[in-house]
């Protein structure tokens, strides 16, 4: 899986690079998160700006981080979803649980 | 017969095959000048459904053995739109499968996938076939 | 069997499912991880090459009958694929198709398809099956 | 089909609005440029901008405007081929017989 990590003041951000982000891939990015968990870092923001494809297997792993920053006493952000990914996440009320930004930036500043 | 389109899809048991079939789902959606409403909603429905249902039968069904193979087929007969997932294995009851969505389980990380499957088709059946089991999913082109 | 694509398509006999079936081969290729060359380049031949065979089974050998349906069958299988369209006309001999490129011919209105077809796949065979005739074309993918 | 029609000086201009000019809608074409040929019109350009696709029924109708063309002593100017429909122009040898311009500007121009 394609993924680029920046820091930005107290947050990684992890750019999600891949047009789909389900069952094949989506452990790559579970993978990473707990990577940067161990190392330290426990305030996320995962850049969906390329995702158009979300499925359940995606969602959980978005999940699991949620879980494992508040265990940590940290936060993931969410940013730039596209249009079938927003939707999934409303048809499982996710969009309740995430902080969800329209841009990597507006997650920075906020 | 008549205007029926029928496209089957025979792929390796494994992961790497989703976007393929997602894809083909998702262009088919696209051409579908018999439907009225909104094709690239279409289109990202069946891809959704497609993923969902192939995932489950590579993990649920098949094992993750990536020997076995998956059938896939989508029949479009006038105004209905139907998908066949077929399996080869111990099947389960999709009756007792809960609702993730109460408060309670909202963080959990999987058991999303019938429910979004459910809800983005008119109807949904899991059935013995061809010596194993299909999930039968529906939805009205009207 | 292992690694093996199968992608079956039946459409009714009509010049207006063209596309359709254009467009889930070019979806198909594009997806192809196997193979290394250039994807949007394949998918684009394969997209040719369908609606080339498929106009000839419509016009030719089910003439043009619209109740009638049209089965194509693609494989692939390690580094081949393999495009079947079946018709169930009277026949013809594919080796007896002049070649359209002669000076003589070029302000021909017809007579390209097979020699497009023949261009960008590696072998092209006619020959009977299930009762009917096959268009058997064939590219490896290395 | 989709076709919109433009006069400029002794030219009329045939913008093909549609992805595919193939075996189920070339025919529209070929009647529109009869239609033209009828009404005494005998130079045209056929912008073929937003075609992405042409397949040998396509190439056809076009041949087929070439020779009625030529008949009428009048001239088809071919313009805005994009890769596929340009490569099948040369594989068929056709980019031999046609004027074909970058774009309809440069067909008026010429
Ligand atoms: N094809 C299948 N064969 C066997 N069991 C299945 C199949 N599909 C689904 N299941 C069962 O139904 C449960 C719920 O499936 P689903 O809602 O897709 O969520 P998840 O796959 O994330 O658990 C699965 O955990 C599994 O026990
Ligand atoms: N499936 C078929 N059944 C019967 N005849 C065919 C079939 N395909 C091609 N032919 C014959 O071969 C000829 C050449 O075909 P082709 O090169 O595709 O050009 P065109 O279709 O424009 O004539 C056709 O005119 C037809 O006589």
């Amino acid at each position: 899986m394609n993924l680029k990590t920046e820091t930005s003041g107290g947050s990684v951000i992890v750019f999600v690079k891949e047009e789909r982000l389900d069952a094949h891939n989506s452990g790559d990015l579970k993978t990473e998160m707990n990577r940067l968990f161990e190392g330290g870092s426990i305030n996320l923001i995962i850049d969906l700006k390329e995702v158009r494809f979300i499925d359940s297997s995606g969602l959980g792993v978005l999940v699991s981080g949620f879980k494992n920053a508040s265990t940590r006493h940290g936060t993931i952000k969410l940013s730039a979803m596209q249009t079938q990914v927003k939707s999934m996440f409303e048809l499982t009320r996710l969009h309740r649980v995430f902080d969800i930004y329209a841009t990597v930036d507006d997650a920075l500043e906020s | 017969m008549k205007n029926d389109i029928v496209l089957e899809i025979t792929i390796p048991n494994q992961t790497c095959y989703l976007s393929l079939v997602g894809k083909i789902g998702e262009s088919m959606a696209k051409e579908l000048d018999r439907y009225d409403g909104d094709r690239e909603e279409l289109a990202s429905r069946i891809n959704t459904v497609l993923t969902e249902a192939l995932v489950n039968a590579i993990k649920h069904a098949n094992v993750t053995d990536p020997t076995k193979e998956i059938l896939v087929r989508i029949n479009i007969s006038g105004k209905e739109l139907a998908i066949r997932v077929f399996d080869n294995g111990q099947g389960f009851d999709l009756n007792r499968v809960p609702d993730p969505c109460f408060d309670s389980d909202i963080l959990n990380e999987n058991g999303r996938g019938l429910f979004i499957i459910r809800s983005l088709m008119d109807s949904v059946v899991y059935k013995k076939a061809n010596g194993g089991n299909v999930l039968e999913m529906k939805k009205s082109l009207r």
